[in-house]
């Protein structure tokens, strides 16, 4: 079909292996001018080193890339940009030391006299490529202020300003869940003719933009498809490999107790205003928001990660005053938290799997200080069982892992530390539709064993189809709570975006 | 009295009481300048941190709480690391407070003279003690030119009669005193062909690392024959007997271990022998009394290069000392009463009988003693290019034996 | 969700091979690393019969083994300072007063209780340079090396200049008997090498440094009490300089106040050497007693080399670049790194 | 709310956002307790005042203040640079022993110096850059080779530094200007200019996270050879300065700087795990460890007190910066 015109972008047999680690295997794709395409795939299917490889970031080992008809071998990510290809990477490759304006200019900032650059022409350059789309943060602020959203939106933006001919985004949804002000800018993209490739694991989205979609799967390019005319089951299948499960349950179901777990009574810290809300014992909670509106200092508030300027959290029953995770785990039956960035706040790169897990708990697998490899292994494997994570990966180093895998392991760590109320913050974020069914089967399971879990997730779909309750929080205070039935999206959305509310103090919200 | 200190410095430890102590400090100052006037001296060393540093600045302390100086003179003691740059910085601070005298320990030779040379031009005497200036503008009182190394070469050669394989254990690389013992040394060695180094290496004048070196060179030459070896000299002993085996010559410095050992009979049995000389402790307190009968006018002397006697104790020549002082001839006391690395040579009967082990050890005076007045003639050290002159030749007879008389011919 | 893994064996299999392959490359390159330091030191003393027919014997190894003690007892405590990014520059004077506290109050017999409240002191103060660091945000260099100024001055203080003392007896008999022909410290360093390397990757208190080391941030949320967790390795290396004070006592008889100065810069590099990352969380003790032993056979071998010591200088440097650039831990994890997320 | 808008209400809030910054980076805690202890300085010694003291103070500063910065873009790039003892005794010795007379003499021999910096920081940037060694260990072995090279030369201290050089610049320009100090003023000078380069935005990024550099486009390689080797040229500068000030070689010279350059830039305010910080505040820092003994000494304490003094006093200048330093601002700022 796409035959007819020249094609925009075209890989033809590229392969790359890394020693004896193939991680792309003659995969070939073309991309269309003015076309949004989508490049599906589980985590470690390859996607990351294609993106890798069309960005200039590595070199191919074999295939041709072609740009427009013309030979395309990109050397660096720098020859690449000046091919008009530019990538917004999936972990954020932003400055944080550095101002908005300078991550958006480098690495050749706007020069002035005598080989130095010009702050005031960069600061310039920047609000206009800010301007242009439509990004309102300020130049001179540093990078590391920034919310993870807005360093999000800086990525996306930086990628936009240099990729006229391919654009690239990986995930760039991952920690957005207002999808509209992405949307219109590629939209725009698409209007003027820039290739698009897009890389999600939300499937929705996809289809919302994208018209094509090239499945990857163990490093080969699979086959491409239309979007319109292949239904979720078929693309899952060709993602994993096997026929797809029904991808999200119904509600499960009351919990089994009334009594609360964990109470909280107003809460208040530099963003929560007076936050109050109970957890039952063998509940799950949800917490719906639009990002920045307090959910992220809600979370870390209750281990203590974020300090409390007044109001009281009492875990079964007993005032606990809580000033760190250590703090929380020991609190009545326990907490333990999901934190919400999984390479900076969650793993050790260069522990194993295995050890990644049972850190909270150590002391459980040791006889006088000392660990015992096995019990390590037995413990780990146990709980490995319950959030499906194949045991063979308990003695690789964890950043060797997919992504999937990573969350797998971590959840799986806040569930052997014993706690039996488990924070979990974004638990599906970034990871494929396999993974997400085992997240969501392992939460389960721990409810219903007696366990209580509160989560906040960037997808609706979750927290209406999982969660017995939901709350909503909008500008640092709860607005609704729905219960049951009536966790649907359009409620939840409603309340999300502050309808009801009558002050206009919005922080994250963009007109 | 330790304990004392020590709880002075854990109480120094706050900001409070250091800011206190500053200020008691100043005032305590202030009070002094409405008494009497008393001479202005600074005792400036370059670290404190080895037993010879620390007897050369107890004895000047010592001297000068002793009757009449300790009505004549404020001194104070500042230790200002090894780094030249923090020297210069004292010494510029010391002519800025008005300082008398500057009595001190060098850290170079050459670094500190511009601002020596401000100094002499506002009047503030500079003694140096063991170490030396090239500035000709400061008193230099050392043994350095006294020929250690030539003689404890001889003394070696002779002990071995002219043949064998020894090792140079050195002081600092690249110091100008390491540089002239060993290239008097080495001028002896030189003439005997049948002497051969097997090994030289770097001691930086401390026992222990003296043993570790040896100890190093000794698994590469395991038949040494004897050691020439400057400060740190019992370290070389101990990596002998480490090794186990026989002992060998060993010519070195003048801590109180070495001596003891040269004198110990079933050491002797074991093969050693030699002869301790080198650096004294008490260099030190002979430029403060040659420095006090300067500034009191009892003695009118341009600045000159002084030499100190030359220690010279060979192994039959050691004698337990029963007192707390060289009497009768006595020049090593018991190890109960020091450690093995208290470098004897702090005594002098002529020059410094005020003395005792206490003041050697703690810096006090010894009860009932009076200064002395010093022997009115003093010896001038011969010019040693880049020790204690600049532009200037040595003699000819600069390596000429002075203590020991060659009995092996080459 | 349990049942369908296997589903589609082939496909799942070819990716755990996969994935197999990139850790097994990952545990060999510590595992080559480590062998080829040892192998380094090796190759040097049979070199060094080059230099010396003497050198190369068995009497060599003993020689070297003593004396890179004192660096492989000293390099344990910086190791795990290190471990968790950290710096410890108060080892030199912590040697001293280890050392200075055995002499002085060590010597008349009662060495049973002094030396053990010595240790304690010297733990004792590198808790407050922990503290210093965790509880004030002092940076490890500059708390460390202020309390090393302090520590030095109060020694100076305390002993007025001449520690007085010998050494006891227990020491003594650890640094200068032998027992069967091999010294007693040798005996002593395999056992603290074995107990160093199990304190360090086996147990809890090792793991959870490494953790520290790794992700500070992730091991506070993972509730692991991250501040008191970070001090110990500052008591440790305290207690480390403090034993090595009294191991030196133990071989020259007797204390002085700097002779902690020359195993500062060593101690540091033994542990980088030995593969370790001064900037945390990576490397093993069996790599930093291998980088001890390197630069210890380094010593000896140099020391025995007819040249003069500028050469000599020029020599050891050059040898502990070629080292490096042997031992490069590019070498092997190059690779790994870029194809992490494959 | 739409974009200009928004903009509008950021744009008001930013003077107070740049005093924020200027507080909370290092240079400005350590330049007010250099001003403080001049000022506590001058009450215990009234000469402090007078040009004559502070000439020798700036001229004993200088050598460790260029040092100190050289080692700032090191540690910007997160690095270890030991070769700066090295360096500074290599320059020390040549300048002994090859004296060039005369104002042109100088210039020769400064370049020289420099580029004996450069060299040595070149092989540095190549170990580290191309090799991939460890800074602190590649750095170790660059300068013990020093060293030993010093020592070649050298092997006592002795020899005599030209006079121009030596009389020159350690005096002061129209008797009021020291110029040692001019120098160092020089030397902060171009390092404005040069944090305005790409380069030196490069070892910025760097330093915080290598990982987004290369991603960000920048050249991890070049910047981190960029880095040592003007770190290199910066000793270079250093041991010519020192020379003018002892006025003869020591083959040892440097060794007094290796731990004092470090905690010049720790004292600075500049963060040793890199990215933070800059080279002003290690040229006040080690100003303010130079006029330590000074303080110290016209304080009136003496002996081993004085180490005391200095560490506590140390320990105390640092918890104070980062109190200021948290009062003013949260989150990272280069």
């Amino acid at each position: 079909m796409s035959e007819a015109r020249m094609a925009s972008v075209e890989c033809r047999g590229v392969s790359k292996s890394y020693g004896a680690t193939v991680a792309l295997e003659d995969v070939s794709i073309s991309i269309g001018p003015g076309e949004v395409h989508a490049l599906l795939g589980e985590n470690g299917a390859g996607k990351s080193t294609l993106v890798k490889v069309l960005g200039g970031v590595v070199e191919p080992d074999r295939g041709t890339m072609s740009l427009t008809g013309e030979p395309y071998a990109p050397s660096s990510i720098l020859g690449a940009r000046r091919c008009g290809v530019a990538i917004a990477f999936q972990e954020l490759s932003l400055l944080q030391n550095l101002t908005v304006a300078e991550n958006l200019c480098l690495p050749k900032l706007p020069a002035a006299k005598a080989g130095l650059f010009s702050r005031g022409r960069t600061i310039e350059k920047a609000s206009q490529i800010l301007a242009r789309f439509d990004l309102p943060l300020d130049p001179e602020e540093a990078v590391g202020r920034l919310s993870l959203p807005d360093r999000q939106r800086l990525e996306i933006v930086r990628a936009f300003s240099h990729g006229t001919r391919l654009l690239i985004l990986d995930e760039p949804t991952a920690s957005l869940s207002d999808v509209d002000w992405l949307f219109r800018l590629i939209e725009n993209a698409r209007k003027a003719g820039t290739a698009v490739l897009y890389i999600s694991h939300r499937l929705a989205e996809v289809r919302s933009i994208c018209s094509r979609a090239t499945v990857l799967r163990n490093g080969r390019s699979i086959d491409t498809v239309d979007l319109a005319g292949a239904d979720d089951n078929r693309i899952f299948e060709m993602m994993v490999g096997r026929s797809a499960k029904k991808t999200l349950s119904t509600h499960a179901g009351k919990p089994k107790s009334s009594g609360a777990v964990l109470s909280v009574s107003d809460l208040t810290t530099d963003i929560l205003d007076s936050v109050s809300f109970e957890l039952k014992e063998g509940e799950i909670l949800g917490v719906a928001a639009l990002e920045g509106q307090g959910q992220r200092d809600l979370f870390r508030s209750l281990v203590g990660l974020e300090k409390r300027r007044s109001g009281s959290i009492s875990v079964d029953g007993k005032v606990a005053d809580i000033r760190s995770p250590k703090g929380a785990l020991a609190s009545g039956r326990g907490m333990a938290f999901l934190p919400e960035e999984r390479k900076t706040e969650g793993i050790f790169a260069s522990l194993t799997t295995a050890s990644n897990m049972t850190l909270p708990v150590v002391g459980n697998v040791a006889s006088f200080g000392v660990v015992s490899r096995s019990r390590e292994r037995d413990a780990a494997g146990e709980t490995a069982d319950v959030v499906d994570l194949a045991r063979r990966y308990l003695p690789f180093r964890i950043s060797d892992l997919s992504g999937g895998n990573q969350q797998k392991a971590l959840l799986a760590r806040t569930v052997m530390t014993g706690a039996r109320i488990l924070l979990l913050f974004d638990p599906t974020r970034g990871v494929d539709v396999g993974t997400k069914q085992s997240i969501y089967e392992a939460i389960r399971q721990f409810t219903e064993d007696g366990g209580s879990v509160l989560f906040y997730s960037s997808e609706l779909p979750e927290i209406t189809s999982l969660a017995q309750r939901c709350l909503v929080l909008y500008g640092g205070r709860i607005v609704e709570a729905f219960e049951g039935d009536a966790i649907e999206e359009q409620n939840l959305v409603g309340a999300m975006i502050g309808h009801r509310e009558d002050s206009a103090a919005s922080k994250g919200a963009y007109s | 009295m330790r304990l004392n200190k020590l709880m002075k410095g854990a109480a120094s430890a706050t900001m409070i009481a250091g800011l206190a102590a500053t200020f008691g400090a100043t005032l305590a100052q202030a009070q002094d300048s409405g008494s009497d006037k008393k001479y202005k001296i600074y005792l400036a060393m370059s670290y404190s941190g080895n037993s010879w540093q620390s007897e050369a600045a107890n004895i000047v302390k010592a001297l000068a709480k002793t009757p009449p100086y300790d009505k004549q003179v404020e001194l104070t003691e500042v230790i200002s690391g090894t780094d030249p740059q923090a020297q210069i910085s004292a010494y510029e601070s010391m002519i800025q407070a008005g300082a008398d005298g500057v009595i001190s320990f060098p850290i170079s030779a050459t670094a500190l003279n511009r601002t020596i040379k401000r100094g002499c031009d506002q009047g503030v005497k500079f003694f140096m003690y063991d170490a030396t200036v090239t500035e000709p503008c400061a008193y230099n009182v050392s043994f350095i030119t006294a020929g250690f190394g030539e003689n404890t070469a001889q003394a070696l050669v002779n002990e071995l009669g002219g043949k064998g394989k020894i090792f140079l254990s050195r002081g600092v690389p690249g110091n100008s005193v390491d540089k002239r013992h060993t290239d008097g040394a080495m001028h002896i060695f030189d003439q005997y062909p049948g002497i051969s180094v097997a090994a030289e290496y770097y001691s930086y004048w401390d026992d222990r690392t003296t043993q570790q070196e040896t100890a190093k060179a000794l698994a590469a030459h395991p038949d040494v024959d004897g050691i020439w070896a400057q400060a740190g000299e019992y370290g070389a002993v101990q990596a002998l007997l480490d090794k186990g085996g026989k002992l060998v010559p060993i010519t070195g410095e003048n801590s109180d271990g070495f001596r003891l050992a040269l004198a110990d009979p079933k050491m002797q049995d074991m093969g050693l022998k030699g002869v301790s000389s080198g650096s004294p402790p008490a260099s030190a307190g002979y430029a403060f009394k040659i420095m006090m009968e300067v500034l009191t006018g009892k003695r009118d002397l341009e600045p000159m290069n002084i030499q100190y006697p030359l220690p010279w104790v060979p192994a039959a020549d050691v004698k337990l000392c029963e007192g707390d002082t060289f009497e009768n001839g006595c020049n090593v006391f018991p190890s109960e009463k020091v450690p093995s690395s208290f470098v004897t040579e702090v005594f002098n009967p002529t020059l410094l009988p005020e003395l005792t082990l206490t003041s050697a050890l703690d810096g006090n005076p010894t009860p009932g003693a009076t200064i002395q007045p010093l022997p009115e003639e003093i010896t001038k050290a011969p010019d040693s290019p880049g020790i204690n002159c600049q532009r200037c030749e040595a003699p000819e007879n600069q390596y000429e034996l002075t203590k020991v008389k060659a009995t092996v011919q080459p | 969700m349990n049942q369908t893994t296997g589903n589609d064996g082939s496909a799942t299999d070819t990716f755990a091979h996969v994935e197999d392959r990139r850790a097994s490359s990952g545990i060999d390159r510590d595992l080559v690393n480590i062998v080829a330091v040892f192998a380094l030191s090796a190759v040097l003393i049979l070199c060094s019969r080059f230099v010396s027919p003497a050198l190369g014997s068995w009497n060599q190894v003993l020689t070297i083994l003593t004396l890179s003690s004192f660096l492989i007892v000293l390099s344990f405590g910086q190791g795990l300072v290190i471990l968790v990014g950290g710096l410890d520059l108060s080892t030199p004077s912590l040697v001293v007063i280890g050392g200075v506290l055995a002499t002085v109050y060590g010597s008349d017999g009662n060495a049973f209780y002094v030396l053990p409240i010595a240790l304690c002191v010297c733990a004792l103060i590198g808790l407050v340079n922990g503290a210093g660091v965790v509880i004030l945000g002092i940076p490890p260099f500059i708390m460390t090396l202020a309390s090393s100024i302090f520590v030095a001055s109060a020694a100076l203080g305390l002993t007025g200049g001449t520690p007085r003392g010998n050494s006891p007896e227990i020491l003594a008999f650890l640094m200068k008997e032998r027992w069967l022909g091999i010294p007693v410290v040798v005996y002593f360093v395999v056992l603290f090498a074995i107990v160093g390397w199990i304190v360090q990757s086996r147990t809890t208190l090792g793991r959870r440094l490494y953790a520290i080391g790794v992700n500070r941030e992730a091991a506070r949320i993972a509730g692991i009490d991250v501040g008191l967790t970070e001090a110990i390795p500052y008591a440790i290396s305290a207690a480390c300089a403090g034993f090595v004070g009294m191991m030196l006592v133990g071989y020259s008889d007797g204390a002085t106040l700097r002779m902690g100065d020359s195993y500062l810069l060593p101690g540091i590099a033994a542990v980088v050497i030995g593969g370790s990352s001064i900037l945390g969380g990576s490397g093993s003790f069996v790599g930093t007693v291998g980088g001890a032993i390197l630069l210890t056979t380094l010593g000896t071998v140099i020391s025995a080399i007819g040249l003069d010591q500028g050469y000599r200088t020029i020599i050891e440097g050059s040898i502990i670049l070629v080292a490096l650039v042997l031992l490069r831990e590019d070498l092997f994890s190059g690779l790994r790194l870029r194809n992490r997320k494959a | 709310m739409s974009y200009a808008a928004s903009l509008a209400t950021e744009r008001t809030s930013r003077p107070t956002l740049r005093l924020k910054r200027m507080l909370s980076g290092g240079a400005a805690v350590v330049f007010v307790l250099y001003l403080a202890m001049y000022a506590l300085y001058a009450w215990f010694e009234p000469s402090a005042l007078s040009l004559y003291t502070f000439t020798n103070l700036m001229n004993n500063s200088a050598p460790l203040a260029i040092a100190a910065a050289g080692e700032t873009m090191v540690v910007l790039a997160r690095g270890f640079d030991l070769s700066v003892a090295g360096v500074i005794s290599l320059t020390n010795v040549f300048m002994a022993i090859y004296p060039i007379e005369g104002p042109l003499g100088a210039l020769a021999s400064l370049a020289i110096c420099m580029a004996i910096g450069a060299a040595v920081g070149a092989i540095n940037g190549f170990l580290v850059a191309k090799l991939g060694l460890q800074t602190i260990a590649a750095t170790l072995g660059t300068m013990i080779v020093c060293q030993g090279l010093s020592l070649v030369f050298l092997d006592a201290p002795g020899g005599y530094v030209a006079q121009w050089v030596s009389y020159e610049l350690t005096d002061t320009l129209f008797g009021v200007l020291p110029i040692s100090g001019l120098i160092v003023l020089a030397v902060a000078l171009l390092w404005a200019g040069f944090s305005r380069t790409n380069t030196g935005l490069g070892i910025y990024a760097v330093g915080a996270d290598e990982q987004a550099a290369s991603l960000s486009g920048i050249s991890v390689t070049a910047t981190r050879f960029a880095a040592f080797v003007g770190a290199g040229i910066l000793y270079g500068l250093a041991g010519f300065m020192l020379s003018a000030q002892t006025a003869t070689g020591d083959p040892n010279a440097g060794e007094s700087f290796l731990l004092l350059a470090f905690a010049a830039v720790a004292l600075g305010g500049t963060s040793l795990s890199g990215g933070r910080g800059g080279i002003l505040g290690s040229i006040f820092g080690a100003g303010v460890l130079m006029l330590l003994q000074k303080v110290l000494f016209a304080a009136g304490v003496s002996s081993f007190y004085t180490g005391m003094f200095q560490s506590v006093i140390l320990v105390a200048a640092i918890v104070l910066g980062n109190l200021i330093g948290r009062t003013f601002s949260k989150g990272a700022v280069r």
